[in-house]
């Protein structure tokens, strides 16, 4: 397992060099990346997290997966800092024996990351900047999970 | 005890953390004394359901007490991912 | 859209260069690994196909996934002839905006090419050769996308 | 018509293709002819249930009609992935 929180960007293949272990059958990988909006005045997307939490945040969610799938593997990445569109936030990913498994654990991952670690997203546009609103509907999909919290 | 404050809560109240001697029994009575003091505070406590807490770093809830707790952090739902 | 049908080995970072599309806020890939048996003795898994007719039901597979989920990109490849245990038979990738768009696409792409595209395992162990049956779970899976057929 | 073979069908009926000229108005009809041939074909064809067919490379079923169709293939399961 691994858990990283960064500000430099990442290299998905670089981070998946010698992923898996023996008897890993699937590997899932999710893969974040900065949306313009859709007027397409984004200038960049700052993200502040809070140092320390975060990182146990993080391990704690991918420990959870992993008490819960058999997984041979379990990356997490997530940057903070100032990103322009395109540029890629955070990755997750997974391997298993059986493509199930992986992913539903990548799926999980990625909920619990939208709503449990300590990052805030503030979207910078030309007419200024907004803090991006928690949704709804990204709360209500860890019921999907339940009886986890 | 260190209060920490993040994103929206952070800007409103001006500043990033502070150290804050208090004998407030849990979060709630900490969030009255901290909303008597300034406009500020009270603006940034104004609505508690679109806030989150964390006692030393973990997810925790507005009635837990602080007795123990060395680091308490208010800031809005987490928008990660 | 791009589908490859290939006894080469693919390369996950070359093939992910430029994949996704303006708006793309979502990648999600599975790759899918030659595992070993469980008492370790499979030398090969030699994957035999139909050609033209291959081709046809990726590309219709994949087709299926863009009618059914906003898709900025999708990737299917799936190698044939020899491989051994550790090596990637195939992959699937899927760019969207939201990340639940990409991940169900992958998993119905995963899901129709275990069963619907014409490719048969056969495992080659000290012992002999035995061609991998299809298993019940595999064909039930594909009830969860219905009404697709 | 070719006929093709794929995975223990091809196998047991010891080729991956072949032409043949028939009248069958089905596929369950042609199988029947082929199951009359030689016991190899009788082996191949010993349970439908086992088995698939496409017809012109898209699946179908075995009371398809045969009317038209350039290329009829059997064959197992399907194990991709």
């Amino acid at each position: 397992m691994r858990v990283k929180v960064q500000e430099a960007p990442f290299d998905v293949a670089d981070e998946m060099r010698g992923f898996g272990a023996p008897g890993t059958g699937a590997i899932v990988t999710f893969t974040g990346v900065v949306r313009n909006s859709d007027s397409g005045n984004l200038t960049a997307m700052e993200i502040e997290h809070y140092p320390g939490m975060t990182e146990a945040a993080l391990a704690q969610i991918a420990t959870r997966a992993q008490e819960r799938w058999q997984l041979g593997d379990v990356l997490v990445i997530h940057r903070h800092g100032r990103l322009i569109p395109g540029e890629q936030i955070m990755m997750v990913a997974t391997a298993s024996r059986h493509r199930k498994a992986a992913f539903e654990a990548a799926d999980f991952l990625m909920d619990y990351l939208k709503s449990r670690a300590p990052f805030w997203k503030k979207e910078i546009t030309a007419d200024g900047a907004e803090w991006v609103a928690a949704r709804d509907e990204d709360e209500a999909a860890l019921d999907r999970w339940s009886p986890e919290l | 005890m260190d209060v920490l404050y993040f994103a929206w809560v952070r800007e409103r109240i001006g500043m990033p953390r502070e150290r804050i001697e208090t004998q407030a029994a849990t979060v709630a009575d900490l969030v009255d004394e901290l909303r008597s003091r300034e406009d500020r505070y009270a603006a940034a406590f104004a609505d508690l359901s679109a806030l989150r807490v964390a006692l030393d770093q973990e997810l925790g809830a507005f009635d837990a007490p602080l007795a123990g707790v060395r680091e308490v952090a208010f800031f809005p739902p987490m928008t990660g991912g």
